[in-house]
């Protein structure tokens, strides 16, 4: 093989390209769908050794349009089908797909409980603020007074905070990000995978069927990046006029306090070294002394 | 001396004082005697409720007998009971023989005689002889010193000496069971173990003797949850993931133990969705995995039994039934989760059910469903109950599969010859062709619950709709198709057919041998696999008898069949009726399907 | 001018161009001219998939007659379709007749001219008469200063012509509808219409005319769900408390929007689970109230269902059956949560299930089940389906029955009748006697899952598990014996007797008159109770019939009965087949119906 | 009437006792259910309206014991039950009685969007820190390293901290008592009772049968007491030994801070006030015009 040969990549973009998505036109899925692709090409990640795992709801779809191994499950609970590959094949690589509905409506037990156990994974959160493939009801992260069509009066209460609830529960990586902030998008990806252990990234994202006027993209003055030298770089496409701060992503009251402006704030919240609840329990086997399987009976013998 | 070959006694006490292990050491010596014993123990449904109330009732029923048990028997010959609140409660399950011998502790009645006097009024009235006794005074200051505990020595010194035992050898498991007690409590219980020996002379002259047999091979002393982990384990299965809830939770009690030692691992989950959720993930990346609960866990997992059947993963779900509906009677016995897991997830589903008979079967079901799930990629379950997963039995030990790490279709024929299979074609057509597991290099697939053609592609056509049902149905006629003719009893042909599945499977094997003797014309079925059910061949072996019934432990009326039934009756078309069919949360006793035969065969003798 | 008192047409888009809007103002337009409809809308499972791609088709079938209109027939007359592809995906559903008419829009030809002609052949080859159009270039600009859209109003202009109705009737519609657009684009639109109108003499000469009637009574327009929402209201339930899920949620939608202009609450619950446990939560502190769900949300509800039966608080679950089994076919209606709603949850369950036939059962179903759930303090199911969910009728305006604030015994008579029913005695018999509500002084009380006895304390022995079974299982009963002979079509007697249930019996009804016609000697039965069944009334029916066979939408085979016909066999013994048993997603088809019909009878008229 | 007998409560605590309990000897719950008496009684609060509502576990069988209304719920679900009551009777009052599994591991969702809503009700989590009725497994609760019938190795991983929990999600009444502080747990329950919304006390709780070694009853140093003027008095007869420190119930990143103590801190951490979401939607529908029941149908003429 010559050098040139070598240089080129592996595994190109195209190569993660399965079945075409079904989404609707401007819908950021796409995007995300581009920067996973993107991340998993910049990494050579082998595409079998994939898994991309997702609930039901038009982000739910994205594992079909990823020419890896997928597993499209059921209404909110990603997170226990993951759990079950992380902890029986650690050699495979997780990706769990979930939208705001799907992770904190109807999933939130299951996400609660994959963050405390902080197994590895990279968690994105599809945050629409809306249910999209339901047709227009308030989620969790909707925010007050949105008119919806369970809520045509104006969606009744403040959303749900995802970083301060993912905070509570100890996570050990947060970060937020946007579809269309595409460098930064793909940076997280990169720091969220290197991270062992459950990496919880807040995506927020168009929907320009039911939520339009969800984020103002005239301007970036709503905007405000963290940025630390262990922390994402702002965007470069999107940071004029973006305000900049300087956030520490080890210090988890200042987490807590600059979580207060989410979802205008993007950046890395906060990271923790933590072993992982699976490898816990992978060790605790590991580390049994084995015994022979053909006495398996001999301890209940009279 | 009275020559028995076969009797039951029982020993009630207020919950946390230790009957249950009184009696484990007392089978114990049974066993060392050859005998064999079937042990059911009955526990609250509460922790430690207060003492003296009748849901403090905890004990063990022990069967004990020359010949192999298959079953807990009708009733109780010999009652040891601390007190006439806990007599009274268990009065009332009328489970007692005509001529049964209880004995009462008098030590509370002192300050509650009127009570006791009612009590044991009661029980005389029944006809049973009630013999009270007093402990002996340095067994009751030795009690006092340690706390309270220790009086179920006493009692198992009495039984030492009814049943004729060598105290030294009762003393030698004493001493095995309690090695983790200091040298000097352990001491302490060993006499008051012996002044109740001692003291039993004076409360009751007989002695019970039981003849004695040579044991040949190896035995082993397990009960049914301890069995089905065992065979997790030797069926090759790398991961259990489940959520505590009784009975279930002693699978994964013993595997929390066990596992590790052979390689696998237990995962507890935050509730029973999750539970399935991971087994699920588990085995779409090719690890074998199972999940355990019982009735409201099961009712929680229907949503993702469906994602298993959608997206042709494979699945073992272990439901241990407990009393329903609801939270029901969580420490009783049923089987009516039947339905449930035929039919609880929407839509059509496709799954495949085992029942589990005996403490053999909870050890080789694991394989079997193993195999099952494998070539079908359809959810199996292994239906067990209550009594079944806490009821101890001597039995010869198991061969083992060592199916670890080996491909399922190594299984043995003859555990899937238990459970009256025979091995599956060698191919099974799927919705998808690809079935590639997660890290083969070019296998790169997705599944999803959502309707596919057989590339795998989401698809909402009517033919791929309709050819997706069929595949998955198929799998399921498959299995009909290598189901042998189910284990009988008794006739060929004749008047009545009895069927049973599950724990009921001894109660009918005895009754069937008792109607037998007794000139009746009689047979008996029982089903190993109650879904999908071998309709041809139950239509032949019912054609052979003039009646058909079913025995089992579940509501069932003349105007609702109890499940078996019920599934009997749609695809055979014949007359099932459920001639027993307790909803009570105890097991059938082979005394009611005798009187059963005996109405239904015009109490006529063939 | 062809004459017609019934045809079938449809309109095929892609998703986001106006399909459904553009018909919902046609058969407005029909309803003006005495027309009867019925209108099915086909669905996404996407929001708005790319345009020019199979998933996006986006439509609406229309049959339209002289007469009142049971369902939506077999076959399609004329088909209006914006390009290739969408045809192309229709076709595999195989519901063209034979001299069915295709109008195809040229615009994309041009770029995929191979792709169009390659389908217009297929459909060729199928005998169906294929017409190529292009619309008028005044309308494209139009619809391209409107960012394409408007398309669809050219179509509904050339529909307009084809069945002959005045344009200016449908202008008066097209500027209701659009109300809210600027008078500017109002009349771009109209523009768009017209020119369609004018210019499909040149597409096709022939017109169509359905003879007019004179508009009798007040009718209404209603689909499967706003009925229900409707009929919610009336009935006087005061909570509604759901999680979004197709096809279900748009009963919630309609609710959020109703509901608090009567006085009614609706809750968007995080999901199916805690949805239902608010509507229990309410109903015990004496609140009438409501669930709805499809599919996957019954399968998470089995856990509270069965808590509602032993608690024996009321409790009310709308399923609007979807295509399964798992996530399915999300927007294809099938009727196969039967045995889920009777089966699904753990243990022996008392539970009423009714069905919905069309739109006036949707409206009454709740005041049904409201009498049912509180009378018996059981659960009572409603099972809908897709199909009828979505689906717009023209009917008589219904009587209201007005039960807001009134009890629910005040329930009309005819609205029992309409489901075969008469009124349940007054005294039904629960497990506890005290059945206060809170607030109501002197009647504290607790209620749990667990089992009680009379006096409602938890209780774990035999005859009170034995008792709380045969009380549950008597109201059930109580049901069936207030079940009147359920509604019957054509032949007393005779050759065959077809059954259905839900959304088929229009189709039943309209076959068997056809079937009557053409000399068969057949009858029909339609259950609108499904659980229990009135097993006397139906096995005294079935005897005066050689074969019984059920049509249902949702998977049957041989060995495996469709889910109505294994409840019938399992009650009746009788062998009664599923004969049709389509797990396509699609209605069953008049047609269908009747060359069973004709197969069954051996193709010899009575 | 005399005044004497004006004088004398209405309700004593004796009016609020039903079945007899059956918990083990030396059981933490015998103390709350006095201690809930005792609370009643105080307030006079008249039997019948009072709905008391659990999950399963040893602590879910509270309702059976106190004669009011009671609903034994499911696992975990006790909190949409409440809701039920919530919406459609504000004239009863609410309590949630819940185990620390029931809470946080099969109910942690509905628990999440309880809070959430902020809906009126006292939920009691009682924290035994395992799981009682179904006999010694780890619960998320469980220190790490204690061995139980479910992690005999001991406990794999780090607990929950159920006020940051909380606190994530944006509760507005947040303390921690423990059932053997008597005037502690009363004085909480009645400040719990007084706030409007979604009142959330973690009780200490000790569970002799199963974690014996969970608390230590020997002395006192191990814990802390907040105190404010709008907080809850530390408890007289436990003072003794323990810290006190000052902490003001409406700072909440100073609450997020305090949190970290848990679970050896005890007071009151967070106190706001806002709107609930039953108010929310009742109002909703106050304050829409009502229309002609009669007319339901005329808006679907033709
Ligand atoms: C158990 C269950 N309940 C409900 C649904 C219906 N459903 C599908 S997606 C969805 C929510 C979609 O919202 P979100 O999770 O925010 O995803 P999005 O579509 O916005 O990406 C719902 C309620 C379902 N499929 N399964
Ligand atoms: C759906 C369901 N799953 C499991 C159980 C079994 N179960 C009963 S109580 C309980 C947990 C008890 O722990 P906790 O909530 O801490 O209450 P405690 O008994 O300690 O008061 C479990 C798992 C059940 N009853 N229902
Ligand atoms: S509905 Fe919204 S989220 Fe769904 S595909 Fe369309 S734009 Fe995207
Ligand atoms: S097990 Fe523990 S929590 Fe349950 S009653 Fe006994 S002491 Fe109390
Ligand atoms: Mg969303
Ligand atoms: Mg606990």
């Amino acid at each position: 093989m010559s050098t040139e040969q070598k240089e080129k990549p592996a595994y190109g973009m195209k190569d993660y390209k399965a079945a075409d998505p079904r989404w609707c036109t401007g819908c950021g899925d796409y995007t995300i769908l581009v920067g996973m692709r993107k991340f998993f090409s910049n990494a050579q990640l082998p595409p079998h050794k994939l898994v991309n795992i997702s609930g039901i709801g038009c982000s739910g779809r994205m594992p079909h349009y990823l020419e890896t191994y997928g597993l499209h499950g059921v209404h909110g609970r990603a997170v226990p089908l993951a759990m079950g590959v992380a902890l029986t094949r650690p050699d495979l690589k997780v990706f769990i797909h979930s939208g705001d509905g799907d992770s904190i409506s109807i999933g939130g037990n299951h996400l609660l409980h994959g963050i405390h156990k902080n197994f590895n994974c990279v968690y994105l959160m599809y945050d629409n603020q809306i249910y999209g493939l339901t047709k227009n009801q308030s989620s969790p992260t909707t925010r007050q007074g949105l008119p919806t069509m369970s809520q045509p009066a104006g969606t009744y209460i403040e959303p749900i905070n995802p970083v301060k609830f993912a905070l509570g529960l100890g996570a050990t990586f947060i970060a937020t990000t946007a579809e269309w902030m595409n460098k930064h998008l793909v940076d997280t990806l990169e720091k969220a995978y290197a991270h062992q252990g459950f990496s919880f990234i807040h995506i927020a994202q168009r929907c320009p069927k039911f939520n339009p006027a969800a984020w103002d993209f005239q301007n970036n003055e709503w905007i405000t990046f963290m940025e630390h030298e262990n922390g994402i770089a702002a965007d470069p496409r999107i940071s004029k006029g973006a305000k900049i701060i300087q956030h520490d992503p080890s210090n988890k009251n200042g987490a807590f306090e600059a979580a207060e402006e989410v979802p205008n704030i993007f950046g890395l919240f906060y990271q923790e070294k933590k072993e992982t609840y699976c490898n816990l329990v992978q060790k605790n086997t590991k580390n049994t002394a084995q015994k022979d399987p053909n006495k398996i009976l001999d301890a209940f013998q009279l | 001396m009275t020559k028995k070959n076969m009797t039951r006694l029982e020993l009630l006490m207020d919950a946390g004082n230790g009957a249950q292990k009184a009696g484990d050491i007392l089978i114990k010596g049974f066993a060392k005697k050859g005998h064999y014993v079937f042990i059911e123990p009955l526990i609250p449904a509460e922790i430690s409720p207060p003492k003296r109330t009748p849901h403090s009732l905890s004990g063990a029923v022990i069967r004990v007998g020359e010949d192999e048990l298959t079953n807990i028997g009708s009733y109780t010959d010999f009652v040891l009971v601390e007190h006439e609140i806990l007599l009274k409660k268990r009065l009332s399950d009328k489970e007692f023989s005509k001529d049964c011998i209880i004995f009462i502790d008098m030590a509370e009645s002192k300050r509650f005689s009127d009570d006791f006097e009612e009590v044991i009024a009661e029980a005389e009235a029944e006809g049973y002889k009630v013999i009270r006794f007093n402990m002996h005074e340095d067994a009751l200051a030795t009690i006092k010193a340690l706390n309270g505990n220790g009086k179920n020595m006493y009692y198992l010194g009495m039984m030492t000496k009814l049943f004729e035992m060598q105290p030294e050898e009762i003393e030698t498991v004493i001493r095995a069971t309690f090695r983790k007690l200091s040298e000097d409590k352990l001491n302490q219980n060993i006499g008051i173990f012996k002044l109740g020996y001692d003291g039993f002379a004076e409360v009751y002259q007989e002695n019970i003797s039981i003849p004695e047999r040579k044991i040949e091979g190896d035995k082993v002393l397990l009960d049914g949850n301890t069995a089905m982990a065992l065979g997790i384990i030797d069926a090759g299965i790398k991961l259990f993931s489940g959520y505590p809830i009784t009975p279930a939770s002693t699978i994964m009690h013993n595997l929390a133990k066990l596992f590790p030692q052979y390689g696998g691992m237990i995962h507890q989950a935050e509730d029973e969705i999750s539970a399935i959720g991971t087994a699920i993930g588990s085995y779409f990346v090719g690890v074998p995995s199972v999940t355990a609960t019982s009735g409201p866990g099961l009712s929680l997992k229907q949503e993702f039994i469906g994602l298993a059947t959608g997206t042709e993963v494979p699945c073992i779900i272990i439901d241990v039934q407990r009393a329903g509906p609801s939270t029901g009677l969580p420490t009783r016995t049923e089987q009516s989760d039947l339905y449930s897991a035929i039919y609880g997830a929407h839509g059509d589903n496709a799954t495949v059910v085992l029942s589990v008979s005996n403490v053999e079967d909870c050890f080789y079901a694991p394989h079997v469903a193993r195999y099952l799930t494998e070539k079908l990629r359809v959810p199996v379950f292994i239906l067990s109950d209550y009594l079944t997963s806490v009821s101890y039995r001597i039995l010869d030990k198991m061969p083992l599969a060592l199916l670890q790490d080996k491909d399922v279709t190594e299984i043995p024929e003859y555990i899937l010859k238990r459970f009256d299979l025979k091995p599956l074609p060698e191919n099974i057509e799927m919705v998808k062709d690809n079935q590639s597991k997660p890290g083969e290099e070019g296998g790169t697939r997705r599944v999803t619950g959502l309707n596919t053609d057989e590339a795998g592609q989401v698809i909402y056509t009517s033919e791929s709709d309709h050819r997706a049902h069929q595949v998955r149905n198929n799998k399921v006629y498959a299995v009909e198709d290598a189901m042998l003719e189910p284990e009988k009893f008794g006739d060929e042909s004749g008047e009545l057919l009895i069927v049973s599945w599950g724990s009921c499977r001894g109660v009918l094997q005895e009754s069937i041998t008792k109607a037998k003797d007794a000139g009746y014309s009689v047979g008996g079925l029982n089903l190993k696999i109650v879904y999908p059910i071998p309709t041809k061949h139950l239509k032949n072996i019912f054609s052979k008898y003039k009646k058909v019934v079913t025995i089992e432990v579940g509501y069932g009326h003349e105007r609702k069949p109890a499940q078996l039934a019920g599934l009997l009756r749609m695809q055979t078309l014949v007359d099932v009726e459920s001639a027993i069919s307790n909803a009570t949360g105890r097991p059938i006793k082979p005394i009611q399907v005798l009187e059963m035969i005996e109405s239904k065969c015009q109490g006529v003798p063939a």
